[in-house]
């Protein structure tokens, strides 16, 4: 159990290579990880991607990043919140994904592109 | 030192003599008479009148009646308050002018009052300059007459308010009072200096000579708040008692305390700013750009000798210092400017001019006399001078008026022998006789007093006293030629002149009384009436070839323009008033027994000091060695040794510049005008030297270049400055937002990645800093 | 509402308050659900006059919640007990004026051609959904005030949000209101990432996500503070992961480079919206957070982390600095105000760092406290930049027969002279926003300079000063315009059709002015409403230790 | 009684605004006398014998809450500000009927505003109350000159306001802090209070030495722009250049005077121990103002410039006097206020009415008027004479005032006629030569306008003077006209008679100056700031 209370802190991700340290099952650290690397993989696909849909998507695995946090956390410290909270995150999710499709229907009709570096008319 | 203290007499303890060092000093005054007050009121109101006759237009002489009525019943108050005098100083007091209270101690309240203290100093000093008030006022009458309106109304407003402002001067009974009178003749100065205001010189001059006084004013100021601060009053009663007693206001030796030579020295820069004393003198000629009336009176009679009247006023505290150092400063400035002011005259051709520096030399004649521990002589010489001076500054006046404003001495010649200018030039010739110190006459004994206690003052106690002594000796004899140099070439000799600038104006435009100048000029077609002529007559001598091209002023077309009845009063009263004043040596003094009525009168007053070698009976001054000329007693040989340096000095005028020998002297000959004097080969002689006194050594310049020119190069940088640093820099902290917003603007692309790169980036650091902060 | 069932799902154990007893909370949020359903309703009547009168339902629904906020209980299981009547009041009279200046911005070709004698057609109307998006949006508002958990935080925050997006985008019909509401949605999404992945890292620090009460993120973190180790690195993380992403919604730098778009592109009146609402749940949501961490940290034991402290200190002084400097170069009014907006965020974020100003527990002393100041000027802001874009809202110019907004400064010229009533509000506002003594604005300045200045912020308070010398000088523009310049020739406003947005420029106007009487009152209550509570679990006196994290022993709360 | 004083002016300037532009002119001149004649009634009804009490107290609390109140009342000092500015409106109303023609009713409006926040400024016993009016200053001003200014007028307008307005919230936060402390570290205080009083002793009981330099700091960031103290004075030349006459004479009378009048009434007795210690700064930097102001002054050819640097030179003395921190510096400090407010404010008027005969004020392209317009130019040379510093007349007598304080104050050591303070005779000195500088920038400007041979702008239709009718000018005569005379003669006799007798003035200011300089200097010295034994300047 030190080894997963261990992790609460960042700190230790990083000492996650020593022998001591590693746990012979998937830790909480491991979900961290995971979680970790799909947000900034969301940031980076949002930062350098120009199609929406495709921005869009990755604000999703943003979400969905902090999804599986959640549901590690929750696990961790052994009660239901965090998966609670994952549900309500997913509802917003699609009610977002619905809102974004429906603007990007609206831009194509527009402009009939989605590349997002073509909307910058407001400026300055 | 204690020969010094003892040196106050204590006149007011009957029979002089005696009384010595434990006197009390000077008593308490008593309850002056509130008429005192109306010498103030009187001027003020005629002023004022005069003031009111501008606002309603009055084109009459209705000022100058109005002015010489007032000031006629100022010199009948002064002589009252003179006649009825006690010799005990007294105070009157009108009302509060500035006091303040800031606790119940000793020196916890400042008090100024309009009041007046009298004594014998303010009652000599009213008696002339009320009375020759009174008579110039008469001659500016006729004098100013071609400005009847405005001009004239203005002219007799500032007039009269300088009458109040001297008289405030001389009476105050506190030195902020004097102040008021100092800043307000100096006021009055500059509006008369100005009073041809269109004129760019008469312009300058008055700026000049208004910005020169207040430089002297700081150093007056200055003494004023430092006698305050050190004697926790500036009334003068308390100051003087307090003075007396030997002591500071917190209880301090005066006699080793820095106060009894700073405060003087502070007062005598004040003095010589005024008093056109070395240094500070070059406003004065200058100032002669003004109305000759104003000259005399302003510029030679009154004004200029309020310097020796601050010292005179203040002479218990420029004596209580032991080494007498302020003495001494004030005894040399006199002297060298009485020696520098006399180089000049003989060289300057100018003779108003002539006259204005022959007042600052005679200025410092009075100033050595203060200094050389004589108030008596500085006090009489002043009184003397101011008569004789006034007379030959009217006739000087008479002259211009009569030749178009001509002053060159080159160009006129004969004057005396004109038609209607006898009595000028009679009173031109008394008043160079007392100028040059002619036995008998009036200048002659006030000068002999300054000369004689000049060689008797040892110089233990004025330093290089000896040598000051022989230097003034040797101004009187330049005096007296340069006097006469001026009297020879101008009033006698061969009937000639040429007509000044202002000829055709006088020839032409005998306008109508009561027309100003302005209107002459509307009638005959100069509408825009920008002239710049010169001097008295302010105007046109462009229109000269426009009204008649053929008019040639040298041609006998110009008739001279002799002077009125009321001009000729004037200049008569004033010579016999000259004349007069040499009997006033010879009345038994009040006090003491020895240098006449004047004495007298010094002697009643805060200038009473017994001089070294006037035998008061009391031994202990003579501890002080005192100087001899060659070993005889100046006192008794100063009268034949000042005379034969007077006579030598006309001789050699006589010699120099007389057409025809002596006997010519006195008969007109019209022959010989065009005869260059001989002088002129000897000025020649001097060559740079005479060329560097014409320019008056060129002291304006080296001011010009020491002080203004930087000053004014440092007033455009100070300006630049202020606009390119001092606002640059705000303009700039105005600017940065804009700066700030032009390299934050590309943030705002519009690109929706480029905002979210900024946020991530934003976020990015954020975390990094908390990183940091967590760390440490 | 799902409130209730959410309260279920979180383990209703740990809650001090039954169900049906919270309930008593949220009335005002009922109220206005049931309006906003009426108002869906209403809008799609093909009756003219019925559907008319969607405003004058939401803003009878407002008033309703608003009365029932005022005259609500206080909420005894809030970190803030007393924030809930003061913000849902306060959220109901800013967004009666709202939807007063919102009214009239969709269908107007629609209902023209509806006049002209073409058949209703429910499917082309937008006014029923722009309204209930409104009143979503302002319910979602509301929630953010009455919530106590990390769950709620972030459903009411989306509920504010969501509705904002497409109001952007149904605003006007040009592109740029497309334009704009793409940027806001996306970039909102990435935002909203941020402070979830935030909050999920809150929770992971403290195994809970309800904000007050026994064994809430509050208590977690008073006691780890208490033992000397200060919040953690994860909790830390988590912090300020929240903070920066919902300082989206607030406009605070680094978050801010969208919202200029945004309101210009949006309709005025919906910029107006936008001003305010999305704001205001920002600063509730960070207070909030930050209320539940307390301002015990620091040396003197009345500061937030050092950590928190310093990261908050550079987003106010950057945003205030940032906003003011670009908003000097604008010419176009909208774009000035919005990058003022962003402004008096900065201004309004040093109040959330002096915090209460007094230990947890006691009433804050009117003199310090910080988060009073912050409701305050939130007040205050919300009425004076309201005036401004309503004036906005009602002016059109007519070019070539196209009605547009009015765009540029120069538009303004000579507005007292055509439209006093426009241009006189447009003075007042103005001169308001500016911080005049003595408008509204001013006072809202003054408490937080005072609170600022008792925290000892001296730095900030400089700055502070500084940028409102800055801002003086485009709201002189803003004054001058109208005020002393002259029309250009052929320049003529119309008005928009739409009159109660001239009577919420009015309105706006006269509270910026009458509003200072009752200043006192407001900031006696908004006081009364920022006192946070002290942690259930008695603390031992804190301070000092907070901001040391290097602190080697795991703060590990042990597992149940 | 003082709330009149208050309403008169705003009611008026609502009425202007409300009423027909036609009816302006008459509103504005019937509201400004019936302010003359609450003044009247206030000075008529002072109870003289309590002249450091606070009379007429009124409050009426705005913000109980805050302890903001309408507070009111007046002592000596305030007094004869509020008498200044109530003498000084009519007069400006009325040198505005020929020079203002457009817009009249944003003009007078803004005029009447302009004087009841002016006079809440004098008024206020409250600190935000007074800080209130402090700043709604800017807002008519800044109307005023962007309005009817001549052409730079937008940009002067600006500066003016930022400048002023930048510097003031500094002040504020200082202010914000000594009551943040009153709230806060006086026992048993009852919340807020921004009574100045109470604010007062708060200050000096609870303020650190520390604190007090840098609150000190703070209030003068404020309070010496608007004076303006070099070298933050940059802003008054160009706005006294473009503002329009009564815009000016408004600046120059009362306006500027607010900032001494606060530094008066909060930085002396908030922070007695940063006044002592800093106090030879502020007068250094008033020296430096006067001689650099002065020089300016010098080389200007604009006329209404060199007035405007001439007020950085007179002000500087009215600093060098309140920071000499004696009964002597103080009095003339405050006398100054008025009289530089009489004296330049008719500067401003007389240039004014050249202006609008000429529209110009260049010394080069007009000059020699005293032969053309004779009673402007006796009216000229009069007020340069006040404003020289003639014995006799106003000038000289807060002039003498400030240098003699200047010169007591730390001179306890050379004589029972000092007092404890932190300056000394070096300070007047040196302070001196700005009185020659006076001098020459002022002959100088008289030397040029009124003397000298009559120069008028090409163009000047030069037969048209005494015809009515004239094109320029607006139809108005060469010389003045008897409403412009009325302008003037006012305050010529007041020059007159405050120069003569200005014992009124001094035996009423004495009892509050004496007041608060004994507590100055004793607090201020408490500290060990001064040498000892110089408290009072008791030996």
């Amino acid at each position: 159990m030190a080894t997963l209370a261990d992790g609460l802190h960042l700190s230790v991700l990083a000492a996650a290579a020593e022998p001591a340290a590693i746990a012979p099952a998937i830790g909480l650290y491991h979900y961290l990880f995971v979680s970790a690397a799909l947000f900034a993989l969301g940031v980076i696909g949002f930062l350098t991607r120009r199609n929406l849909i495709i921005m869009f998507l990755c604000t999703e695995m943003m979400f969905q990043a902090a999804g599986i946090a959640l549901i590690a956390f929750s696990r961790f410290h052994l009660n239901h919140t965090g998966e609670v909270f994952v549900i309500f995150v997913l509802t917003i999710a699609a009610a977002e994904a619905a809102l974004a499709l429906a603007l990007v229907v609206l831009l194509f009709r527009r402009k009939e592109t989605l590349d997002a570096s073509e909307w910058a008319a407001l400026r300055g | 030192m204690t020969g010094l203290m003892g040196g106050w007499a204590t006149l007011a303890a009957a029979g002089g003599g005696a009384a010595a060092h434990a006197a009390p000093g000077i008593p308490a005054p008593g309850a002056g008479s509130p008429i005192a007050l109306l010498l103030l009121g009187l001027p003020l109101l005629a002023a004022a009148l005069c003031g009111v006759f501008a606002a309603t237009g009055n084109r009459s002489k209705l000022p100058a009646f109005t002015s010489v009525a007032a000031l006629g019943a100022c010199f009948g108050i002064a002589l009252m308050l003179f006649l009825n005098w006690n010799g005990q100083p007294a105070t009157a007091r009108a009302f509060d002018w500035i006091s303040l209270d800031w606790g119940a101690g000793k020196g916890q309240s400042f008090d100024a009052h309009f009041g007046v203290y009298i004594d014998g100093l303010t009652l000599l000093w009213m008696l002339f300059v009320t009375g020759l008030a009174t008579v110039i006022a008469l001659y500016s009458m006729e004098y100013m007459s071609h400005d009847v309106g405005l001009g004239y109304c203005r002219y007799f407003a500032a007039f009269n308010l300088f009458v109040f402002s001297m008289t405030a001067l001389v009476m105050g009974d506190n030195l902020l009072m004097l102040f008021l009178g100092w800043e307000g003749v100096g006021l009055c100065s500059y509006l008369l200096i100005g009073y041809y205001y269109k004129r760019a010189a008469a312009v300058a001059a008055a700026k000049k000579a208004f910005i020169m006084n207040r430089i002297g004013d700081l150093g007056l100021l200055m003494g004023i708040l430092s006698t305050f601060v050190v004697f926790g009053t500036i009334e003068y009663a308390p100051l003087f008692q307090m003075i007396a007693s030997g002591k500071t206001a917190s209880g301090a030796e005066l006699a080793s305390h820095w106060s009894v030579w700073g405060i003087p020295l502070m007062f005598a820069v004040g003095a010589f700013g005024k008093s056109a004393q070395f240094i500070f003198y070059t406003w004065l000629p200058d100032a002669m750009e003004g109305p000759t009336p104003v000259s005399a009176l302003i510029h030679a009679a009154t004004m200029v000798t309020a310097g020796v009247f601050l010292i005179g006023r203040l002479y218990p505290l420029f004596t209580a210092d032991p080494a007498l150092i302020a003495l001494s400063v004030v005894a040399w400035a006199g002297v060298i400017t009485a020696l520098w002011a006399a180089t000049i005259e003989m060289a300057i051709f100018d003779i108003k001019r002539v006259m204005g520096y022959s007042t600052i030399s005679q200025l410092g004649f009075m100033f050595a006399g203060m200094g050389l521990l004589t108030p008596t002589g500085a006090a009489f010489h002043t009184f003397t001078h101011a008569f004789f001076k006034a007379t030959l500054f009217l006739g000087v006046g008479a002259v211009m008026h009569g030749f178009g404003g001509q002053l060159d001495l080159r160009r006129l010649s004969g004057v005396m022998w004109m038609r209607g200018f006898g009595l000028v030039g009679i009173a031109m010739l008394v008043g160079s006789i007392n100028l040059s110190g002619v036995p008998f006459t009036a200048g002659f004994f006030s000068k002999d007093v300054i000369l004689a206690q000049a060689f008797t003052t040892p110089g233990t106690m004025i330093w290089g006293a000896q040598a000051a002594a022989w230097l003034l000796l040797l101004t009187a004899g330049m005096t007296a030629y340069y006097t006469f140099r001026t009297f020879l070439r101008v009033y006698v000799g061969p009937r000639e002149f040429v007509p000044g600038d202002d000829a055709e104006l006088l020839d032409l435009g005998r306008h109508p009384k009561g027309v100003s100048l302005d209107e002459w000029h509307a009638q005959h077609g100069h509408g825009h009436g920008h002239g710049h002529g010169h001097d008295d007559h302010g105007h046109g001598s462009d229109h000269r070839a426009a009204v008649r091209p053929d008019f040639d002023p040298t041609t006998e077309e110009f008739d001279p323009h002799p002077p009125g009845w009321s001009m000729k009063a004037a200049i008569g009263l004033c010579m016999v008033l000259s004349i007069l004043a040499a009997g006033v040596y010879f009345m038994k003094p009040a006090v003491g027994n020895h240098g006449g009525w004047v004495a007298g009168m010094v002697g009643q007053s805060s200038a009473a000091f017994a001089s070294p070698g006037e035998h008061h009976g009391g031994a202990a001054e003579h501890a002080a060695k005192l100087g001899t000329f060659l070993g005889y007693d100046p006192h008794k040989v100063m009268y034949y040794v000042s005379a034969g340096v007077g006579l030598i000095g006309i001789l050699i005028a006589a010699f120099l510049h007389g057409p025809r020998g002596v006997w010519s002297l006195f008969i007109g000959n019209r022959t010989s005008a065009a005869v260059a004097p001989r002088a002129d080969a000897l000025a020649n002689l001097f060559g740079p030297l005479t060329r560097a006194a014409r320019n008056k050594y060129y002291v304006d310049e080296i001011y010009d270049a020491l002080v203004r020119t930087p000053l004014r190069v440092l007033a455009h940088i100070f300006h630049i400055l202020d606009q390119g640093l001092v606002d640059g820099l705000v303009n700039l902290c105005g600017a940065l937002p804009r700066m700030l917003a032009r390299s934050l603007r590309p943030s705002q692309s519009g690109v929706l990645q480029g905002y979210a790169v900024g946020m991530a980036a934003g976020l990015g650091l954020i975390l990094i800093v908390v990183w940091v902060l967590m760390l440490r | 509402m799902s409130t209730p069932l959410l309260m279920t799902m979180l383990g209703a154990a740990d809650q001090p308050l039954p169900m049906v007893e919270k309930l008593r909370y949220l009335v005002p949020e009922m109220i206005l659900f049931i309006a906003t359903v009426v108002v869906m309703i209403v809008g799609l009547s093909p009756n003219r006059a019925v559907r008319r009168s969607c405003a004058a339902v939401s803003i009878a629904g407002l008033a309703a919640a608003g009365a029932a906020a005022a005259f609500g209980p206080a909420f005894e299981g809030g970190v803030l007990p007393g924030l809930m009547p003061f913000a849902k009041v306060l959220i109901a009279a800013v967004g009666v004026l709202l939807v007063m200046v919102v009214t009239g911005t969709v269908d107007r070709d629609f209902e023209g051609e509806v006049s002209r004698g073409a058949a209703f057609d429910a499917l082309r109307g937008n006014r029923a959904e722009f309204y209930a998006f409104a009143l979503f949006s302002l319910t979602g508002l509301m929630l953010v005030a009455s919530a106590d958990d990390l769950i709620w935080l972030f459903l009411a925050l989306e509920l504010t949000s969501l509705p904002t997006y497409v109001m952007v985008s149904i605003s006007t019909a040009r592109s740029r209101s497309q334009e704009a509401g793409v940027k806001y949605f996306f970039l909102g999404a990435f935002g909203a990432a941020m402070f979830l992945y935030g909050f999920a890292m809150l929770y992971g620090a403290t195994g809970t996500t309800a904000l007050y009460g026994p064994g809430s993120i509050a208590e977690v973190l008073a006691a780890r503070a208490a033992s000397g180790e200060g919040l953690g690195m994860l909790a830390t993380l988590g912090l300020v992961l929240s903070i920066v992403g919902v300082s989206f919604k607030i406009a605070a730098v680094p978050m801010h480079f969208y919202t200029p778009d945004v309101y210009e592109g949006a309709a005025s009146s919906v910029s107006a919206f936008l001003a305010f609402v999305p704001k205001a749940a920002g600063f509730l949501t960070i207070i909030l957070l930050l209320a539940a961490v307390g301002w015990h940290f620091g040396p003197a034991g009345t500061a937030l982390p050092e950590p928190i402290r310093v990261t908050l200190w550079v987003m106010a002084a950057l945003t205030m600095t940032v906003g003011n400097v670009l908003a000097v170069m604008q010419k176009s009014v909208k774009r000035m105000l919005a990058y003022s907006s962003i402004a008096h965020s900065g201004y309004m974020l040093v109040g959330v760092i002096v915090g209460p100003g007094s230990q947890a527990g006691a009433t804050g002393s009117l003199q310090s406290n910080g988060l009073a100041a912050v409701l305050f000027y939130l007040l205050c802001y919300g009425f004076m930049n309201l005036g401004a874009f309503a004036v906005l809202a009602v002016l059109e110019k007519r070019s070539g027969g196209e009605r547009e907004e009015i765009e540029t400064v120069e538009d303004l010229k000579g507005l007292c002279r055509t439209q006093p009533l426009m241009g006189w509000t447009m003075v007042l506002c103005a001169l308001s926003l500016l911080g005049l003594p003595p408008l509204l604005g001013f006072w809202g300045k003054f408490f937080l300079f005072t609170s600022a200045i008792g925290a000892g912020e001296i730095a900030l308070v400089v700055v502070m000063g500084l940028n409102s010398a800055i801002a003086a000088y485009y709201y002189l523009r803003l004054v001058g315009a109208p005020l002393l310049e002259s029309s250009d020739a052929g320049a003529s406003f119309t008005e928009a059709p739409a009159p109660a947005r001239k009577w919420a420029a009015v309105l706006s106007a006269a509270s910026v002015l009458v509003l200072v009487l009752p200043a006192g009152w407001l900031i006696q209550r908004a006081n009364n409403a920022t006192g946070v509570r002290p942690p259930t679990t008695p603390m031992k006196a804190s301070g000092g230790t907070a901001d040391s994290a290097s602190t080697s022993a795991p703060a590990v709360r042990a597992a149940r | 009684m003082l709330s009149f004083l208050l309403i008169i002016p705003l009611l008026s300037a609502l009425a202007i605004g409300l009423a027909p532009e036609r009816a302006s002119k008459g509103l504005a001149m019937l509201g400004s006398l019936l302010a003359l004649a609450a003044g009247a009634a206030v000075v008529a009804s002072f109870d003289w014998g309590r002249g450091s009490a606070f009379q007429f107290a009124a409050a009426l609390p705005v913000v109980p809450e805050l302890g903001v109140t309408l507070s009111l009342g007046v002592d000596t000092v305030a007094l004869w500000l509020v008498v200044l500015t109530v003498i000084l409106q009519p007069l400006c109303v009325l040198g505005s009927f020929s020079a203002i023609t457009e817009r009249t009713r944003t003009y007078y409006a803004s005029l009447m505003a302009l004087q009841a926040a002016m006079l809440g400024v004098f008024l206020a016993r409250d600190l935000i109350f007074f800080y209130v009016c402090f700043e709604f200053t800017l807002v008519p001003m800044y109307v005023l000159i962007s309005l009817y200014g001549s052409t730079n007028r937008r940009k002067a307008a600006t500066k003016f306001f930022l400048y002023t307005f930048t510097g003031s919230i500094i002040a504020l936060a200082g202010l914000i802090y000594v009551a943040w402390v009153a709230a806060t570290r006086v026992p048993d205080a009852a919340g807020w209070t921004f009574d100045i009083a109470t604010l007062r002793s708060a200050a000096q009981a609870h303020l650190s030495p520390t604190e007090q330099g840098w609150v000190m700091l703070a209030m003068m960031a404020g309070f010496a722009v608007k004076v303006p103290l070099f070298p933050v004075h940059t802003w008054l030349p160009l706005a006294h250049t473009e503002a329009p006459t009564a815009g000016s004479v408004i600046l120059a009378g009362v306006l500027l005077k607010l900032g001494t009048y606060a530094i008066y009434r909060f930085v002396l007795p908030f922070v007695p121990v940063a006044v002592v210690e800093y106090a030879h700064v502020v007068a250094a930097l008033s020296i430096v103002g006067i001689l650099y102001g002065g020089l300016i002054c010098w080389v200007q050819r604009d006329v209404k410039k060199l007035v405007a640097y001439s007020s950085v030179a007179h002000l500087g003395f009215c600093m060098l006097g309140m920071f000499a921190l004696n009964a002597a510096g103080v009095q003339g400090s405050i006398l100054y206020m008025i009289n530089h407010g009489l004296s330049t404010g008719a500067l401003f008027f007389l240039i004014g009415f050249m202006y609008e005969r000429y529209h110009t004020r260049s010394l080069e392209e007009v000059g020699g008027l005293g032969s053309k317009m004779p009673i402007w130019s006796t009216f000229m040379v009069f007020f340069m004479l006040a404003s020289v510093g003639l014995p006799g007349l106003n000038g000289f007598v807060s002039e003498f005032l400030c240098v003699m304080g200047a010169f007591q104050s730390g001179a306890y050591t050379l004589g029972p006629g000092g007092t404890a303070g932190p300056l000394g005779p070096w300070y007047a000195f040196i302070a001196g030569f700005g009185m020659i500088v006076a001098a020459m920038y002022l002959l100088y400007m008289t030397g040029r306008i009124v003397f000298g041979p009559l120069r008028e702008p090409p163009g000047h239709d030069d037969h048209g003077h005494g015809h009515a009718g004239s094109h320029e000018g607006g139809g108005l005569p060469a010389d003045l006209t008897a409403r412009e005379v009325v302008v003037l003669a006012p305050i010529a006799a007041l020059c007159l008679f405050l120069g003569v007798y200005p014992k009124p003035l001094i035996a009423t200011l004495e009892g509050p100056v004496n007041d608060k300089v004994q507590m100055v200097l004793s607090l201020g010295n408490a500290a060990g700031a001064a040498p000892a034994g110089a408290a009072g300047g008791e030996r």
